[in-house]
């Protein structure tokens, strides 16, 4: 151990304030070491501690009658019957994809995997969720979008899950910032699940998979002895590789452990390496552990017992074995071409001992490193001044509904997003019953034959516009996706992209959006089984649109009955189900015309929403329609678009704009609001459906245009104007 | 009728292959460490990226203890059928003419192409007739066909280039539009697109089944 | 011992990384470059120099589509 | 002018490529090789090899995570 203890200066420049240095000295009763500071600067860090929201997130409701595993294991999980759970969990790599947008994003991807199978899941899907700045004006833009989609096919495909779902939008505030969340599902045997609780006295650690080098020590090398001092800087990545190959021999290795029965628990090595991941283990097991830096299998010879503790490489996996089985795991996972290393042991202790072989060099009470970090209040303020500049004007505010329908659709928010999802294997597993743009929600088959629904959204200026209506927005409209497909929520994970929360704004968007996101998951009894945390998204010019990302999973009875959202058939009736009240406050309209945010979004009735996505599940469920797509970005006239788009046929519809809004034909064929569906099928059928909740016959299907008529104007285009302006992304994948 | 599924280290599709091969007879997973085949009527060597594709796209799995039985299946007149990644490897093994070059389009893609069926009377297309469309999905990185003239041609002469994609659907650049090879005996085929995701209409279409239906037409004709 | 194997598509074969390349660096402000071609770098140590040969041949290239180059690499001038 | 840019990754940087290969070689019967790294090589024409420094930071590699080695080729040698 170097004689020279850090100051409280290196404590700060690990990101520790003075008083939690002082608290950290406090509770080791003497200046940390450079080992101890090293893992109390990570487990006390914003990431690994949740310091700022963490009594937010207690206000969150985690309790249902579908809930297996609510937050605090590695991922939650659900019900999905016959004995089976979904496990799932979105999760950020927003940082590091900003650095080198492929690694980024495919170790996002890995990181998320690795926290599905840590529970004993198998991943059968990935889900993402990406913001960046405007691809049209920034060229950084289109790189990042670029390279962060091949990073995450990379990863999905090489590793064999398919890539079913995702979400994409491009605003200003994400031109420093952008964010790359990654959602993963998993399936389990529920008997067959598996915790990451220490426990067993005697019991061995396990460290297995990729061997260990720097990766991602970044901020911990102004720990490093003077031997390797500046020059060696060049040896310091901060990078993270990805190793897809690795990782599934990883993840083939995990879960014939886990069915042969030689695991006491499990957990993956994500942020902060093995420091989170010992000490996680140790604290929910109330055990200590001694773990020996010697026998960590090394990618580089020399390097330090701090680096070794925080390195963030990846593709790893900790596990606790009984004694006895150690031979059994070993050989697991020599069969797996996976390399493995007892390094360490279950105590009673309850303090975290690392050993460089015979020297102690690190020795912390479990409890402080994982329970005693300080959490602070927010300090939560409504803004009097607007936060973002409008966005640049690209469309007159006075071009006619034509011209506005095919803005709209080659607008890169809500342009066809082919030229991603076809980057992705979507069908890998033989489980995927829909194809990326076949459904507002994708699908899965599980042997029961039942549909496993999934979703993922967020929409940052609606939230950025009134962070409580804008956060109840999201998670409704994650729910009429899946009702769409005939799915019934049963949990939802989120991921709860901010600013800096020291900033009274930005604590206010959070405390408002968490607000929102638990009171809609409420009224739709959709509990939150986990999620992930990611602050500090500012750049100088001020903080990124408030961005909670919502993934939501619900089942449906029959897989075969989950339907399309494009229009099947020639002559069947178009329906408008739902009290739809359109706007076009912060709309994408409002967007392209360059408009300020509004200071507030109108009222929501979640009531009147859930019911009418009820009415809307059960139609599709029982077959009796046969078309369903909610009405997002865009509005009426942008859904009925890709209703024809995706059905290949056109349609012929009438609107009364009176009907739905004050007069203004604008609001109503481009308005935006949650609860309304775009519906077809046979008359009869429509008609029965109208006993059960509010419909409006509009139209119906058939042709080659989409033909409307509403408020004395009469704007038609056929299927290749706008298929082509709906190609709009395509231009970003040269 | 028992098909024989071989599992490299990174095969993502055998479990797929296993289940869709399983729709016409029997079938088992063969470790790639493992020289014993089992006695199986036919093996297919799936799609996936066998040791994560680096180097070469089945440069890796071609040497495994595995693919020497393989081989000498293959030698003995065995039905031997390469899906994609499959396909990969048994080129690179030589029971195959030619290689899979990166795609045209510079990214691993994912589409649902048409492909005509050029050779109806393999043992891989029995179930098809001539000219008939099958629709299918691809996805890779590196299926862009390639040999030399002169191997090309006797390709052609040969009867040896079983599938071909439409030529608007061809995105991988593959020459002549090839999408699918046999050997000269007839007995090893390797095709890009993936007919073990083509067998339920639950999850795509069904005309891959036509190629696993005609292996079986194949082995027990054999057997008879 | 250090070595390098270079690996490089053999002459007719279309290179689309290179080609992608070479329409990208106009853009770019690089005029008058031109025939891009975009291999491969195997960088090992080895015990026998002699094998470099055969494990090129059999497994860094594949000689039906890619050309190798073996360059032993002197210590002294790394 | 004809030139040659090896591009590889950065000392410190896993190499899951250079890693799969080593793994592999003793299995095909080649021992004695190690640390194995697989990088890119770029051979192109050039009018103004001065841009080759600039051209290969900015295109040819990553130097987030990629080094990389500029060789102008003596046309004679070829
Ligand atoms: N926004 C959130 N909502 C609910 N649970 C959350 C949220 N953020 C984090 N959690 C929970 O806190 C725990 C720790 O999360 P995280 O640090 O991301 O874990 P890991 O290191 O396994 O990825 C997890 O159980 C996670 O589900
Ligand atoms: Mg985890």
């Amino acid at each position: 151990m170097p004689e020279e203890l850090p100051t409280l200066d290196d404590a700060v420049a690990l990101g520790l304030t003075a008083e939690e240095y002082e608290l950290a000295c406090e509770k080791q009763g003497r200046p940390p070491n450079q080992v101890e500071l090293a893992m109390y600067s990570l487990l006390w860090s914003e990431h690994c501690a949740y310091k700022h929201s963490k009594k937010l997130l207690g206000t969150l409701p985690t309790e249902g009658s579908a809930v297996i595993m609510g937050p605090g294991e590695n991922a939650g999980a659900v019900d999905v019957g016959d004995g089976l759970a979904c496990a799932f969990k979105v999760e950020s790599h927003n940082h590091p994809s900003a650095v080198e947008p492929f690694q980024g994003a495919a170790t996002g991807v890995g990181g998320i995997l690795r926290d599905i199978f840590a529970i004993g899941a198998r991943p059968v899907a990935v889900l993402d969720s990406l913001r960046f700045g405007d691809v049209r004006s920034s060229e950084r833009s289109r790189y990042l979008l670029e390279h962060a989609v091949a990073g995450i096919g990379h990863y999905g495909n090489s590793i064999g899950v398919p890539n079913i779902g995702g979400e994409v939008y491009f605003e200003e505030p994400y031109e420093q910032n952008c964010l790359v969340n990654a959602m993963a599902l998993g399936l389990a045997e529920s008997e067959k699940m598996i915790r990451s609780a220490a426990a067993g006295v005697g019991n061995v650690v396990l460290l297995y998979g990729a061997s260990t080098g720097r990766d991602g020590i970044g901020g911990a090398s102004v720990l490093a002895s003077a031997e390797l001092g500046e020059a060696d800087d060049s040896k310091r990545p901060t990078v993270q590789v990805g190793d897809p190959f690795e990782e599934k021999k990883l993840l083939e290795c995990s879960l014939e452990l886990l069915e042969r029965g030689l695991l006491v628990s499990l957990q993956d090595l994500g942020a902060a390496g093995l420091t989170s991941s010992a000490c996680e283990m140790a604290s929910k097991g109330e055990v200590g552990i001694d773990l020996d830096v010697a026998k960590v299998p090394l990618r580089e010879a020399d390097m330090e017992p701090f680096e070794i503790m925080v390195s963030e490489s990846q593709e790893r996996m900790l596990c606790i074995v009984r004694p006895e089985d150690v031979e059994a795991v070993r050989e697991c996972c020599e069969k797996w071409e996976v390399s493995s290393a007892a390094i360490g042991e279950v105590t009673d202790s309850r303090r975290m001992r690392v050993f460089s072989g015979e020297e102690l060099v690190g020795d912390m009470p479990v409890e402080a490193l994982v329970d005693d970090c300080p959490l602070y209040d927010l300090a939560p303020e409504r803004p009097t001044e607007p936060l973002y500049p409008p966005p640049p004007a690209t469309v007159a505010a006075d071009a006619g509904p034509q011209e506005t329908l095919l803005e709209l659709l080659g607008a890169p928010n809500l342009a066809s997003r082919r030229p991603l999802f076809e980057q992705y294997d979507s069908i890998v597993q033989s489980r995927t019953v829909r194809r990326p743009e076949e459904t507002d929600a994708a699908v899965l088959v599980l042997p029961s034959g039942a549909g496993l629904g999934v979703s993922i959204d967020g929409n940052g200026r609606r939230v950025a516009a009134d962070p409580y209506r804008g956060a109840v927005a999201t998670v409704l409209e994650c729910a009429a996706n899946l009702a769409c497909v005939g799915a019934k929520p049963l949990g939802t994970t989120n991921n709860l992209n901010f600013g800096n929360p020291e900033k009274p704004h930005v604590a206010w968007q959070l405390t408002e959006s968490v607000r929102g996101i638990g009171d809609a998951c409420r009224a739709l009894d959709a509990p939150i089984v986990g999620g992930n945390v990611s602050l500090y998204n500012e750049a100088p010019s001020g903080p990124i649109y408030p961005t909670p990302v919502i993934g939501m999973v619900g089942l449906l009875p029959d897989a075969a009955r989950c339907g399309h959202l494009g229009f099947v058939e020639e002559g069947e009736a178009i329906a408008l189900v739902g009290r739809f009240r359109p706007s076009l406050a912060a709309s994408e309209l409002a967007r392209l015309r360059g408009e300020p945010l509004p200071d507030g979004l109108p009222e929501i009735d979640v009531a009147q929403v859930a019911a009418t996505q009820e009415a809307v599940r059960e139609a599709v469920r029982g077959g009796r329609i046969s078309s369903a797509h909610d009405i997002a970005e865009g509005g009426l006239a942008v859904a009925l678009a890709e209703c024809c788009l995706a059905g290949s046929i056109g349609a012929t519809v009438e609107l009364d704009p009176e009907a739905l809004t004050d007069g203004s034909l604008d609001a109503a064929l481009f308005g935006e609001a949650p609860g309304g569906f775009i519906i077809s099928g046979h008359q009869g059928a429509i008609e029965e459906l109208a006993a059960q909740v509010g419909l409006a016959v509009i139209g119906h299907v058939g042709g080659e245009k989409l033909s409307l008529d509403a408020g004395g104007e009469r704007p038609e285009w056929t299927l290749d104007q706008l298929r082509a302006a709906h190609d709009g992304l395509v231009a970003c994948f040269p | 009728m028992k098909f024989g599924v071989l599992r490299f280290p990174g095969s993502c599709d055998e479990v797929d292959a296993q289940l869709a091969a399983s729709k016409v007879g029997e079938a088992v997973l063969l470790w790639h460490g493992d020289r014993d085949l089992q006695d199986v009527d036919a093996v297919i060597v799936p799609g996936g990226f066998s040791y994560g594709d680096y180097l070469r796209a089945g440069a890796i799995a071609r040497f495994s203890p595995v693919m020497e039985s393989v081989v000498e299946f293959a030698g003995d007149g065995g039905l031997v059928l390469g899906i994609c990644n499959g396909f990969q490897v048994l080129c690179e093994a030589g029971l195959l003419p030619g290689a899979l070059l990166p795609n045209a389009n510079r990214r691993f893609t994912f589409r649902q192409v048409s492909l005509e069926v050029v050779e109806p009377g393999t043992s891989f297309t029995s179930e098809c007739e001539a000219g008939e469309r099958l629709s299918i999905p691809a996805k890779h990185g590196s299926g862009r066909y390639y040999a030399d003239e002169a191997t090309l041609e006797a390709l052609e002469q040969n009867g040896q280039v079983v599938l071909r994609y439409e030529p608007a659907e061809n995105f991988n650049g593959s020459l002549r539009d090839i999408a699918g090879v046999r050997n000269e005996a007839g007995n090893v085929f390797g095709l890009m697109p993936h007919p073990e995701h083509a067998v339920d209409a639950l999850t795509g279409s069904t005309d891959g089944l036509r190629i696993f239906e005609s292996m079986r037409a194949a082995a027990e004709g054999a057997h008879a | 011992m250090r070595a390098r194997v270079l690996v490089r598509p053999k002459e007719g074969i279309l290179d689309p990384q290179g080609e992608a390349v070479e329409r990208a660096l106009p853009a770019l402000g690089f005029g008058g470059v031109s025939e891009v071609r975009i291999g491969r770098m195997v960088e090992l140590e080895i015990d026998d120099p002699s094998q470099l040969e055969e494990i090129s041949g059999k497994l860094l290239a594949n000689p039906l589509v890619e050309d190798f180059e073996i360059e032993l690499l002197d210590p002294a001038a790394q």
